[in-house]
């Protein structure tokens, strides 16, 4: 048997005061969750580490063949320095 | 000449059926929009293209055996939303959301459209010739969420045959923000609302981007989890770019890996236009509530904005509330656009990424409501 | 030391039967013609690489369960060639066909290569020890088209079993075109007309090459609807291309999209290049049809130039016509520097480009016919 | 029942000729479109719209350079040689 | 308000196995490595936002039906992680090992890391509580290889559940292999040995490089054609870089290609980290048995060269012997790092690099070897 | 029935006998045929040939850059310490 209008337009209302509520809820916890963040992080890194890593992140990406060719070429201008 | 009779029998010419030929022709308009008219070209020339193949008589290019049915496997599965979800989590900056985290609601309070629609499509079943079941209403309601993979998932897995309509909806719409939002959004502004300047936004760092998908994971596993596999996903690609360690994978993610999977996800969505399935009143009625699904997210978002420059002290722009139902980017730059035409010196744009991208996570949870509770 | 004895009987020594031994020297040559003469080694050492994999003994690369088996599913389906077109489609540029259009009668009359030859595989059947069906011609004759994805795909859908012999041949003739045209392009042209000169070719708007691959799927979808899933792809490729509008799917699907579907087309196709299934007189008739295949198209081509001449005042330089085979670019390459040896300012390329891309839509339509009527 | 080798080349000859006389149909066809598509777009698009296309070529996308080029340096040279 | 009765029915608080919250803290654990720690990220990220995705209650990520489920056949038919081999033969250079062959030998002697461990997997048996069959002995055994992807594909072959647990393990400790090779390689090596200076390596000759994929496939067709698949794909990645004639499918191979692959190989890998699997007596055996075999090879790799030593006149510096484990290219540079503590001009990475490699096809061998005789 | 943990052990030892046998006769294969590579290639492709290859390492195909790159800073480094 199917459903009457009736019926299926109060499933419908129901289910977007159920839906809206949880959309609401969600995105209310991530707000509190966000907001709560920086705080949260400070704390767990201290606030040395946390200024610590401010200036790293130019330095952080990953091809570490460059990492090699760096110390190669480090080594050689130590080298270069020490001898002239 | 048997065979000359024989290649006469296999012509188009011999078998077109009507709704055939109308639905090439819907197709070729399709691309023609999207070439023409700029309307999302990236989906709906495939899309289009993708109608024209599988209208072709004979050729069975969507059917059993024919390339249009076996990539429509990977929506079948999901698996090219989900991977188009883990593209777009790595090209989301969530900077200008975790800036003004209070623009999440933003994001919740446009996913009115989607439930309003939901009650719409029900609704219409009063008009002579529309049925839309409980299913039906819910995966056309998802185009409110103004997101064209989360639509197209919903769809295939609560409306497989209504998906064609959905997806050239969503699709369609997103392209037409700029024209659908301005007049609402004027409307329910003031001009005082429309010139309110917005402090600028505090520098993110890295870290807090880096935490937050995983948050967000963590949340939804608990809350939500039908809403896991799209959230999920997304928060799998940024978490990809914001972690700084897999800048190849992240690359790949939001290039190649998305290009690839557009292009089949396009095809196969245009072969679920076929006559039967897009020739029907139904269609019409999809179209309608369409128009009405971005309204109602609109005014929705713009309302709430308002209401929430009662309750706090740092004024909202109510305009960035528009940009709530997602269509990203497009939508905050409309928001941007109209904040100018009163002060060319107001750039709302930054802000109104906010709601922007939690539009994204309001619809995926809508979205997950939608498939926990309609059943 | 039982183990011992269970390895050495597990290992390829003990195992090779003669066939599996002479194809993997097949395999090793297939390699070294692609490395060291430069035979088409986008494929061919793929294919000879996957001729190596698939003749290992005991190891079932490409028996159910193994990584070639899986792969061959992509050739199959037909889904492999046509990813393959697709790519093809957004790097071809229809430009000097459109500014010449009756260049494209020059790729009609090439075709000739695929029918002659349909009826010399046929005669073959005169040979003892030679056994061709009508299936298995018309899967030989479509090495005439100069195409690989074409052929390909033709032969997946009639004669799977000679899918390797025929893929082989139309590789290796391919790379073979600069050996086995000239000597026919000279025997059917007086001096005076190779020498001919063209008039410069007009400038081909935007907007006709975004129209032209509409335009053809349009027909193709009316006249030939078997032809509609390799002339469908390769227009969707085009269009991608000249719309200008999606500028990322076209570089994915002529970079990334088509390498990555190459290197699995050609370990598939190598899959099939078992003892039983290649080391068979039937392979020599093959390999001799492939050979008159592309003398007979190229002389079609020229021919067909030279009785164009006589009826239209613009004149055609016949040499030209020998690039209606197709063989992308290799063909109209060729065109050019036997027209260059008569007159070093004579420049052919761009002219003999028009009957070059003619030839991949008339060897497209001819396996169309193909597949229409032989059953 | 296997068929005659004088059946399947009677087939063939048959086959050869429906096939390439629709090859040719078909591209004769194409001939025609293509011809005809200048005019036509310049009528659908009016004599203005066609004017602003013209200069746009040099702008198109990249993959297209290659003929581009080619007809660029084709013309470059024949200029030189008629005016030389 | 039954829905929201239902809703919560659903939420992950409601439906949480204590086994699922803590697999979601082992999958955060592994990402917490991944990129704070640097702990090979381009895998353990992807293999930990699988472990959280798939122990999210309720939404079935890894079941039938979800992506994660879809995404493991690629695991379980072996052409993920052939796949990965492909692009890493695409990007390995074998030329230091070409200049110096007896390095090879350090390959093969590190392998004993593999059979030791075996042995001692299959002694844990006396530990009650612990129960190893041969085939898991095997699986685990092979953590000692140092290679990903040969762990995965082994695994996945004969120890399927497993899998998840031998894969963390195989890439935590390659991660680990800077803390757990110096105090090895130092115990085992006096100062004037750690002191040796290996002399220049020659030039090798494009030629060599591109020959030797060849010679390697054909000698493991004839000797141990249950390695084929494994040492093909990588043979094959190979010649596509060496030989210079395909550099457009060699690059997408080594780019595009690995990248898609990890992504999802990683994500099913860790789709196997259910709590049934994963959260046992057994997990801690081989994640102790996996830091024995990386002890093992290392031992045996440095003790090899010593002996080496003792036979032929050119030195060998065995801490280079460490690198016979692979982990590539982790081991090279922590010889590199050992030589120069004590001579900082000593320059053992490329000396390294021989070993490095020849262990990738050590320990591909001994894959086949229990492959071929675990059953 | 299970086997015993002796009859496991046993079968243990033999594997491992056995693997590291085939695998050091495998890699000593691989040894014997590397090292006659070089010579085997000359003598195919002529001396003059294989001269012809002797410039080119430099103009190899990029991807081998960080080897040669290593190489050519070491080859410097040496060049340097000897020279001082
Ligand atoms: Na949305
Ligand atoms: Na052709
Ligand atoms: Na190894």
């Amino acid at each position: 048997m199917e459903p009457s209008i009736t019926d299926l337009l109060q499933n419908g209302l129901q289910l977007m005061i159920v839906g809206m509520g949880i959309v609401f809820l969600f995105l209310a916890l991530l707000v509190a969750a966000v907001t709560a963040l920086p705080r949260l992080l400070r704390r767990v890194a201290g606030e040395k580490a946390y200024e610590q890593v401010a200036p790293t992140p130019l330095a952080t990406s990953e091809p570490a063949i460059d990492t090699d060719v760096m110390s190669a070429i480090q080594t050689a201008i130590r080298l270069y320095e020490t001898q002239n | 000449m048997e065979d000359l009779y024989r290649i006469w029998q296999d012509t188009g010419l011999y078998n077109f059926e009507p709704g055939q030929a109308a639905m090439l022709g819907v197709g070729l308009l399709l691309i023609y929009l999207a070439i023409q008219k700029g309307f999302e070209p990236l989906l709906l020339l495939p899309i289009g293209f993708g109608a024209v193949l599988s209208n072709i008589p004979v050729a069975g290019i969507a059917e059993d055996g024919g390339i249009l049915y076996f990539l429509y496997a990977g929506i079948k599965s999901g698996v090219f939303p989900l991977l188009i979800f883990l593209g777009l989590g790595s090209m989301t900056d969530f900077g200008p959301m975790l800036a003004n985290p209070k623009t999440l609601l933003l994001g919740a309070a446009a996913q009115f459209g989607i439930f309003g629609t939901l009650f719409g499509a029900l609704a219409l079943n009063a008009v002579p010739g529309l049925h839309f079941t409980f299913k039906d209403a819910a995966a056309i309601a998802i185009i409110g969420g103004a997101d064209g993979p989360t639509a197209i998932y919903v769809a295939s897995r609560l409306a497989p045959d209504l998906l064609g309509a959905i997806a050239v909806a969503a699709y369609s719409y997103m392209a037409l923000v700029p024209l659908i939002q301005p007049p609402i959004m004027r409307a329910l502004t003031s001009r005082e609302e429309r010139l309110i300047e917005m402090s600028q936004l505090r520098v993110v760092s890295k870290r807090e981007k880096m935490v937050f998908p995983v948050v967000l994971i963590v949340l939804t596993a608990m809350l939500l989890p039908s809403a896991a596999p799209l959230i999920g996903m997304f928060c799998l690609g940024n978490l990809m770019r914001e972690s700084g360690v897999v800048d190849r994978l992240s690359k790949t993610a939001q290039n190649e890996l998305i290009n690839v999977v557009t292009i089949f996800l396009g095809l196969s969505v245009g072969s679920k236009l076929s006559a039967s399935a897009f020739l029907r009143t139904e269609t019409l009625g999809i179209l309608l509530l369409g128009a009405i699904a971005f309204s109602i997210g609109t005014a929705a978002g713009v309302l709430m904005a308002k209401l929430m420059n009662r309750f706090t002290k740092a004024q909202v722009n109510p305009l960035i509330g528009a940009a709530g139902v997602s269509a990203v980017p497009m939508s905050a730059r409309v928001a941007n656009k109209i904040g100018q035409e009163e002060n060319p010196h107001n750039f709302l744009l930054m802000h109104a990424m906010g709601p922007n991208v939690a539009g994204v996570i309001g619809s995926a949870v809508a979205a997950g409501v939608l498939l926990a509770l309609v059943r």
